[in-house]
């Protein structure tokens, strides 16, 4: 049997699998005929020919897939999509101070807040590219001063923090509504 | 033709051979049974159409000029034979012997004349119109079972999509933060101490984008190169102020050696005197 | 958005799919921002590429589809040594008679095949997905009218009825006939 037919036939077989495929079944698709050794060089060679194609050939502890590359996942997404994850009040909060009062340290985000930052929000909220450290305050213990960066404005959709909205007007709002 | 009586069909259920000890007889023309095949026979044929559908084309005669009385005969033989074995007969099979005896008896008769409307109709024409139909529909069922189906000749193609490879973060929009912002003023009670104008968060942008810079730089910049005149006026002075604003909250100090030389920004050195290494 | 791009992210679509895909599900992907004409040109060109694969991309009644080429069958077959159900003559019949005369009520399959219609049958088909009720006759008893469904049609690789293998000619020597 050919070699490139052999191939095509794990193709067709690894496309359609419901289950990652063990090298077992899939020989078993030549009644035995194929050796191990050969059928993982064919295998090597059809995951290298899928190199620039949408699928990737992967393979897991239970055996040989195909699966859908990363990258594409958005698209598919907006098929069914889950309602979006939301961020903590916490989150959302020391979001808020970083962009309004930038530069601050932790230390001014929790006097504001009156409560302690929690480290893991300051770190998703870095992780994600939205604050960096533009520096230390020179006080005891050399505090990191945090700001907003570039990628912050652009996801969300902004030229400059100058076009977040006035907090005068914020505040008047408040007092409007604390007078009622 | 429907005198056409002289058939060979007497013999019929007479046994021609014996095997493993059970009487052989023939069923209409090439049909060999064993009794307790009986069952078998009936279940193979998909009612009283079909088998007379079989005795047809087995007789090789043509549908559209069937000898009736000849096929009458040989279809009661097999409902004989059928009852013979004990066997529950379906009604249908005794309707349609009805039907062929009732088709051989008009054929006997003398036809009205032409002309005369729907009666002057040959009275096979239903019967002969319904095997059709059968028979259509019964080859019609073969196709679509040799029709390529999916599961059975091909197979769907259904790669694997791992959703966890793909995290969909939280959207944030300027309504949530001008929200969070509110709730926080209510709760602090800072409404007093924390206005801030559209100028001040400008700012305090600039603010950030110096303290950046500097990192960048080494923490050390000569004064002028700070200002970019890209950045036109209004951004030129809201930078300056920004300046002004970090040495104020002692995030930056200015040195300079002595007058007229270059000033130099530096990240603020904390308790060591202004102005040592950097001159 | 580049068109070679589009093109792969409707490949891993449709890759990926549990379902056959309709044209309005695809365009979802790109927030609708892709015209049906680019589409069907798009999804042409898809199909022209795998040619030459052991896969192919099919337009079914219900949307489109990948599917393992036939030839491939041989060696898939061995995968599954559990053969696929047979069905019976009489299911096959049934079948035949409400795919070709749809909509036809038991009265009408039983005038047909001559004999009573077994209700496994029915119910079977049913089951499948291939036929269901799509109204009643107004005739005493309102008798419910079966016709076959898309699924029917995506389990034999049709995209309409109208594809299904011509029926045998025999009416036509009947007419013949009449003539004498």
């Amino acid at each position: 049997m050919e070699p490139s037919l052999v191939k095509k036939v794990l193709e067709a077989a690894l496309l359609a699998a419901r289950e990652p495929m063990t090298p077992l079944e899939l020989r078993k698709m030549f009644d035995d005929e194929l050796s191990t050794d050969t059928l993982r060089k064919l295998l090597d060679q059809l995951r290298t020919e899928y190199a620039k194609r949408p699928v990737e050939l992967i393979q897991l502890a239970s055996g040989w897939r195909f699966r859908t590359r990363a990258e594409y996942l958005p698209y598919l997404e907006r098929l069914n999509p889950e309602k979006p994850p939301k961020y903590s009040r916490a989150m959302l909060e020391t979001l808020a101070i970083i962009a309004y009062r930038q530069p601050v340290t932790r230390g001014d985000i929790e006097e504001i807040r009156g409560v302690a930052v929690n480290s893991n929000v300051v770190k998703t909220l870095e992780e994600r590219g939205w604050i960096d450290v533009v520096g230390h305050r020179e006080t005891p213990g050399r505090p990191a001063l945090f700001a907003t960066t570039k990628q912050f404005l652009d996801d969300l959709g902004l030229r400059s923090v100058s076009e977040l909205p006035p907090l005068e007007q914020i505040s008047q709002t408040l007092e409007l509504n604390h007078e009622k | 033709m429907n005198l056409a009586v002289d058939a060979p069909q007497a013999e019929l259920f007479v046994p021609v051979a014996r095997i493993y000890g059970e009487a052989m007889q023939t069923l209409p023309q090439d049909l060999y049974i064993p009794p307790d095949a009986l069952e078998v026979m009936l279940d193979a044929f998909e009612g009283p159409l079909d088998l007379l559908l079989y005795l047809i084309r087995k007789a090789n005669v043509d549908i559209l000029d069937i000898p009736m009385a000849p096929l009458t005969r040989q279809y009661l033989d097999y409902i004989d034979g059928m009852q013979a074995s004990n066997l529950e007969l379906a009604a249908e099979y005794l309707v349609m012997a009805a039907m062929l005896i009732e088709i051989k008896s008009r054929m006997l008769l003398p036809r009205p004349k032409l002309g005369e409307g729907d009666d002057g109709e040959d009275p096979r024409a239903e019967l002969v119109r319904r095997l059709m139909e059968y028979e259509q529909m019964k080859l019609a069922g073969q196709k679509l079972n040799e029709m390529p189906q999916a599961e059975r000749e091909f197979f769907w193609v259904e790669t694997l999509v791992e959703k966890s490879l793909y995290v969909r973060l939280p959207e944030v929009s300027v309504e949530d933060l001008k929200e969070a912002w509110m709730s926080i003023v209510r709760q602090a009670k800072l409404t007093k101490n924390h206005k801030i104008s559209r100028e001040e968060l400008s700012v305090r942008e600039h603010m950030g984008i110096i303290l950046r810079l500097l990192q960048e730089r080494g923490g050390f910049v000569q004064f002028e190169t700070m200002f970019d005149p890209a950045m036109g006026a209004p951004g030129l002075v809201v930078h300056f102020l920004a300046m002004l604003e970090l040495a104020r909250e002692k995030l930056v100090e200015f040195t300079q050696t002595e007058a007229f030389q270059p000033i130099y920004v530096r990240v603020h050195q904390g308790g060591t005197e202004p102005g040592q290494e950097g001159a």
